[in-house]
């Protein structure tokens, strides 16, 4: 459950992005015609809320997550993660969170308060059903997860890398987790307060942010915020990360200007909790705020720009391939320069008092997000399907993925720029008929489905290479330069037979151009210790799902039998000690060695 | 029982830091309670943002306050943690039944400390100042009452392993379980200061 | 992006060649031309960001001069009152051109965002926190369409709303207006089904209640609910003529706008009829 | 567990040897005391407030560092790295927060 999980867990996470993605196609879909009747106003408030959320918490983070359990410990020459109990509980919380969720949908009625939940529509008097309590108690549970994942990666990372990998030898995909896992542990916190503070005033009438007894609203939009805000990053870095792995391996080159690469990395990170305040230029903070928070926005673009421009001097004097990897990782370079650019115009707040809450923000952050950050995992996933799973994925239809994708893509959201600037606001289930909306959104919508045929495309190529023999080669793309290469396709479970001996930055780049075949181990072979699987991670999370149910619906019973499995699994784990089991030298297949 | 767990000749020096487990247990237990430090720094902000919401005809921070009792409960959490810290060092000298006694006095004071704090919020509702009276008393409960509830998991979390020393003994799986449930114990000391000082204190001054 | 497309030509990858680039490691110089050159870039954009924060910032609710408006949201509809003339109108803010118009923003319920996206930008009407305040102009007389920006709700879609600026007579004579006097329906049962059924929310002229849209010179209004498009000369399915769309309206409202405040009045064809027929006469002269 | 003494004292490394119990319990008077003024000043009344807030707040910042420095294990070998990194992120933006909620922010939110 520990290992093995990591690889064939991929195509629970993937359906999440398919539930969002259907929900953003029914969202085209009403939204195609003015007073479109399609589906009703609730029905889309809940759409549109699943769908942020969904997105943002089940999908992308979790297809993350993947990418980085399955390649961290390679890249960094390490037999598993720090934490592999931590590692398996966080993804049944996320799973189970992600079930709670979607539950809501049968039970009469999901959340339809937004994916920022502002209270007090949010909160019982006006949002008097169950859905938003699904909202609070799912994310809650499914944060649970993302945080474990955050300080087990730290801790990956700080501890467990190969002798010779210092910071400054690591991949630049490990140094973006690296940073994204301090965010995440940095902002989900405050996250969980917010949540637990909802769920006090949802199902124990506290009074957080009910003004009629002296609560805040603006509270909530602070905390979301501090988090939310963070959270965006959360996202982007490691695709920041992807990006420059693929675009140095199809450039043939190294990555130009690493170590301000690393510091900017650093400075986006440590920018990103300074300026929560700018999603509330117009709930008025006053003048003071707002300026400050206009500035410390802006200066994200700097250490941004310093990224944007190493990748094209990485390229710069290469010799590129065209892969698909390689053809996502160029499209996402000029996509994400405007989603940036218009983040830049958003974070001038007068400018902002325009713009705020209408397409033109949506269309920022889907540039951001589905051409940054959906277009860099495409390429990781591309770039790694053959570590991962033995197998390389058809180029031919990669390449259909990639065009139908691309296209679809600006189709949707170009125009989204133009309807926000006509004044078109965002949430709105239908819009008049005579305001001028109706052309852009008809060609958004058609982008849409184009988006979604592309996404087809995608699990046609997976069904049809999970049907050929696993024939990768160890470094299929023949210009590897880090560790993941050294070994074979797909890793063997404990990844490295003998410890690699790490001499430099890229270190199989720099073996291969020392005329060495593979990596010098940093030890004599011997018997590998692993830990043994354990089923305690699933029951607690099945003993969480069931306490969110009992509270929800007011059983306190259910609720404490449902706390009282987790501790109680808490408890075994503290109690039995997990000796693990030991792989002998002489059952390591010769398949893994390679020194 | 020792005999068992000293099998293999004596315990390395820092027995918590022996194995690479035991190193990522507690470099992940410091980056634990960073993510803890922002939980209730947030809790914090929100107190802070509600305090003086009270609400017409409620009592009150000024008025519920008791500062003998919160003196006697700091007092308590105070001496726990040093009792906690002569536990680690009663381990680092390998003297697990010392380690074992102070260990127990540790938790006898937080349990000490606890009881207090019940008795305190009984006395509160009794007064008019329940959960859902006003968002000051909404937040108070749930700031102090988290702190609250990491006290007790720490309680019981300290006698189990309490419980796993005199079974097994000292050994290097249960070491750095004993060295980070008392990082944990003084974080929540650290973290009743500031408590202290903002709901109470200030509270009183106003 | 030009320069990208210009790598990704120049240096693809030709058949066959298997050479091995220079491996760069980076470039102090470029390194930190395109760290100042971006620097530059926010400083231009910044000092004006930063002038226009605090001029937009300037209150003007005390200014005897500009034209105070307290603008209450509702889910789903505004609420306008003018503090300066005593007077409470809904759905159309009439305004005079070329004068300040100092807007303080309230709510009655959830948060709502007011937006008259050709004028000004937005500003929220926060729940139970603070009030905001914001100011603009209207240079040229005509009709705004104004909207809601915060999700508020099903109908936030719908909540939309009309600025009418005329020139300051017309404003004037707009105010004495609606401080006059309005007739009741002539018709008996028609007056004793709008009195009970209708007065117990509304108002007309100083009959009725006033925590609802008060319907004075409904039938001059450029709406009906802020998105029925009162016109002879209809086009769309959301236009028509006054009478049509209050008809459509009061018939059932919860059709135009889901989950509204004012749900279906049971009320008889006559009395729907003489109802909707009245209020659309009940026009306003400025 | 007589076995507990086996362990041969001159094998431990010198820190540990230095490290006894005064060290501690010295520490631990010093929070006290500081507990005890802070409890004072309040309770003496009649002095500014804002006065009274830098004060509470000095004292229970240089309480934590006097407690995090020796309790904690600050100095041990190999905690000063993720420590310095857990603390500089919350401490850099939690005055941020902290700026907003109190008092500076502009507008404050006002009860109604
Ligand atoms: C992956 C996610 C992601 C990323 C990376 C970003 C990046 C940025 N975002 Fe975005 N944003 C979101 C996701 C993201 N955002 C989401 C989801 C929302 C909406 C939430 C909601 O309300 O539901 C949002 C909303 C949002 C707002 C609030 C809008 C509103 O609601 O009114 C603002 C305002 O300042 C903003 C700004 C920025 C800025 C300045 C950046 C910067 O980081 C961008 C920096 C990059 C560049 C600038 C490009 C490269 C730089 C150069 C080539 C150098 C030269 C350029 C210049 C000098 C300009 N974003
Ligand atoms: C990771 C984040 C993410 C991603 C990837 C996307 C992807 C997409 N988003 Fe989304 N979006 C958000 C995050 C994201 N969005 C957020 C946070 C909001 C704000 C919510 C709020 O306001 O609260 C939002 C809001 C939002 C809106 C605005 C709604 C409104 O304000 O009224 C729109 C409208 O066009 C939209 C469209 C799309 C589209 C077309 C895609 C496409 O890229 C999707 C492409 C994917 C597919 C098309 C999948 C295809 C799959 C199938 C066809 C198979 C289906 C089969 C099975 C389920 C088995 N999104
Ligand atoms: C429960 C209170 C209530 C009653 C009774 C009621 N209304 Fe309303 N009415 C409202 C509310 C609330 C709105 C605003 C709805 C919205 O736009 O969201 C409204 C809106 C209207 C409007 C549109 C106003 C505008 O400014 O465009 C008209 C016209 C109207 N009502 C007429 C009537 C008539 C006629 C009756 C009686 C037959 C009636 N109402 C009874 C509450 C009520
Ligand atoms: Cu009111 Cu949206
Ligand atoms: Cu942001």
């Amino acid at each position: 459950m520990t290992i093995k999980n990591r690889h064939s867990v991929f195509d629970c996470r993937r359906i999440f992005f398919l539930i969002g993605g259907l929900e953003a196609i029914l969202i085209r879909i009403q939204l195609w015609k003015p007073l479109n009747n399609f589906v009703s106003a609730d029905m889309f408030n809940e759409l549109l809320t699943m769908h942020g959320t969904t997105m943002i918490f089940l999908a992308a983070m979790p297809l993350l997550f993947a990418l980085m359990n399955a390649i961290i410990p390679l890249q960094i020459g390490a037999r598993d993660v720090a934490f592999p109990f931590l590692n398996s509980l966080g993804f049944w919380t996320f799973l189970f969170g992600g079930l709670l969720l979607n539950v809501s949908w049968f039970t009469g009625g999901a959340p339809d308060a937004g994916w920022t939940s502002y209270v007090p529509l949010a909160g019982t008097t006006y949002s008097g059903d169950h859905g938003v309590d699904y909202y609070v108690i799912g994310l809650q549970i499914a944060g649970i997860g993302t945080l474990l994942g955050g300080i087990n990666f730290m801790a990956t990372i700080i501890n467990m890398r190969a002798p010779g990998m210092s910071f400054m030898r690591m991949p630049m995909f490990t140094w973006t987790v690296f940073i994204t896992s301090a965010l995440i542990l940095f902002a989900f916190p405050a996250l969980t307060v917010g949540l637990a503070a909802l769920m006090f005033d949802r199902l124990f009438d506290a009074n957080f942010f009910n003004p009629a007894n002296g609560g805040n609203t603006i509270l909530w939009e602070h905390i979301f915020w501090i988090f939310g805000h963070p959270e965006v990053y959360i996202l982007i870095l490691p695709a920041f990360g992807i990006i420059s792995e693929v675009v140095c391996t199809f450039s043939r080159k190294r990555l130009f200007g690493y170590s301000s690469m690393v510091f900017a990395t650093m400075l986006i990170g440590f920018l990103g909790f300074m300026v929560w305040a700018h999603h509330m230029f117009t709930t008025g903070l006053g003048p003071v705020a707002n300026a400050l928070f206009s500035i410390a926005t802006m200066l994200i673009a700097v250490p941004t720009g310093i990224k944007i421009f190493n990748w094209i001097f990485t390229m710069w004097g290469g010799s590129i391939r065209f892969t698909t990897a390689s053809l996502f990782a160029i499209g996402f370079i000029p996509t994400f320069v405007m989603g940036g650019v218009t983040g830049v115009m958003l974070a001038a707040a007068p400018a902002d008092f325009q713009y705020h809450d209408s397409y033109f923000v949506v269309a920022h952050f889907h540039y951001v997000i589905v051409g940054g950050l959906i277009m860099g995992i495409f390429a990781g996933l591309h770039y790694w399907w053959p570590k991962m799973f033995g197998r390389m994925l058809n180029e031919t239809i990669g390449k259909i993925t990639f065009v139908t994708f691309f296209i679809g893509f600006h189709m949707t959201f170009f125009v989204q720029h133009f309807l926000g600037l006509l004044g078109m606001p965002r949430r709105i289930w239908t819009y008049l008929d005579g305001l001028g909306f109706n052309g852009l959104n008809l060609i958004s919508t058609i982008g849409a489905i184009l988006m979604g045929i592309g996404t087809v495309a995608f699990l046609i190529n997976i069904v049809i290479t999970a049907a050929k023999p696993r024939n990768a080669a160890d470094d299929p793309w023949e210009d590897g330069r880090t560790l993941e290469w050294a070994i074979s396709s797909p890793a063997p479970e404990y990844n490295f037979a003998q410890t690699p001996l790490v001499r430099g930055y890229d270190a199989l780049w720099k073996e291969k151009m020392d005329g060495n075949k593979g990596m010098t181990p940093a030890e004599p072979l011997g018997s590998i210790h692993m830990p043994s699987p354990s089923i305690l991670p699933f029951i607690m999370s099945v003993g969480l799902f069931i306490a969110g149910f009992g509270f929800m619906y007011h059983n306190y019973y259910i609720g404490a039998a449902g706390l009282i499995i987790m501790f109680a699994c808490m408890v075994i784990r503290s109690v039995k000690d997990d000796h693990g089991f030991h792989i002998e030298p002489d059952e390591l297949q010769g398949k893994g060695v390679k020194a | 029982m020792s005999a068992h767990s000293h099998a293999d000749g004596k315990l390395p020096h820092e027995p918590e830091k022996a194995t690479l487990e035991g190193r990522n247990k507690v470099l992940g237990f410091w980056l634990f309670l960073g993510g803890e430090t922002v939980l209730f720094g947030t809790l914090f902000s929100a107190f802070l943002a509600l305090r003086h919401q009270v609400g017409e005809g409620n009592p009150t921070g000024q008025e519920l306050f008791q500062l003998p009792l919160v003196a006697l409960a700091t007092f308590l959490l105070l001496t726990s943690s040093l009792t906690s810290v002569f536990a680690i060092q009663a381990m680092h000298r390998q003297q697990t039944k010392q380690l074992i006694s102070w260990l127990v006095i540790t938790v006898l004071l937080g349990l000490g400390f606890l009881i207090l704090e019940i008795y305190e919020f009984y006395h509160y509702v009794h007064e008019g100042h329940g959960f859902t009276t006003s968002a000051f008393s909404s937040s108070f409960y749930t700031l102090v009452g988290f702190h609250g509830a990491h006290v007790l998991f720490g309680i019981c979390w300290i006698s189990l392993l309490i419980g796993q020393l005199m079974k097994k003994g000292l050994t290097v799986i249960t070491a750095p379980k004993v060295y980070v449930s008392a990082m944990y114990w003084h974080f929540i000391d650290v973290v009743w200061v500031f408590i202290f000082t903002v709901v109470y204190l200030m509270g009183k001054v106003g | 992006m030009c320069l990208s497309l210009y790598v990704i030509v120049k240096f693809r990858r030709r058949r066959g060649d298997n050479t091995i680039p220079v491996q760069v490691e980076g470039n102090h110089k470029l390194e930190i031309v395109w760290t100042v050159i971006p620097i530059i870039l926010l400083i231009i954009l910044g000092v004006p960001t930063v002038q226009s924060v605090f001029g937009l910032s300037k209150d003007y609710s005390k200014d005897p001069d500009a034209v105070q408006v307290i603008v209450t949201s509702h889910q789903y509809w505004w609420e306008f009152e003018y503090p300066q003339f005593g007077i409470k109108t809904a759905q159309e803010m009439v305004i005079p051109t070329n004068a300040k118009i100092a807007i303080e923003t309230k709510s009655g319920d959830v948060k709502h965002s007011f937006w008259i996206p050709a004028l000004a930008g937005k500003i929220d009407s926060n729940a139970g926190a603070n009030v905001n305040t914001m100011y603009f102009e209207a240079p040229k007389p005509g009709v705004y369409l104004g909207k809601c920006a915060e999700l508020c709700g099903p109908s936030h879609a719908l909540m939309d709303f009309k600025v009418k600026a005329v020139d300051e007579a017309s404003f004037d004579r707009w105010i004495a207006a609606l401080k006059e006097p309005v007739e009741l329906p002539a018709d008996p049962a028609v007056r004793e089904a709008f009195v009970s059924k209708c007065l117990s929310c509304h108002a007309v002229g100083d009959q009725g209640g006033m925590i609802y849209p008060n319907l004075t010179g409904i039938g001059s209004r450029e709406t009906v609910g802020g998105i029925l498009v009162n016109t002879d000369d209809a086009k769309y399915a959301n236009e028509g003529t006054v009478y049509e769309n209050l008809k459509r309206w009061i018939e059932d409202p919860d059709k135009i706008k889901p989950g509204n405040g004012m749900g279906k009045v049971a009320l008889t064809e006559q009395e729907l009829d003489g109802i909707a027929k009245y209020l659309s006469e009940l026009k306003l002269d400025y | 567990m007589a076995a507990d003494n086996h362990t041969l004292t001159e094998e431990r490394p010198r820190r540990h040897r230095l490290e006894g119990p005064q060290k501690h319990v010295i520490a631990f008077i010093f929070s006290v005391v500081l507990t005890l003024l802070a409890f004072a000043l309040v309770m003496s009344g009649e002095m500014n407030e804002t006065f009274i807030y830098i004060m509470l707040v000095t004292m229970a910042i240089l309480q934590v560092i006097i407690q995090m420095a020796f309790w904690m294990h600050m100095k041990d070998r190999g905690h000063l790295f993720p420590i310095i990194g857990i603390l500089a992120v919350p401490s850099s933006h939690l005055p941020v927060s902290l700026w907003h909620f109190i008092g500076f922010g502009g507008k404050q939110p006002i009860h109604n």
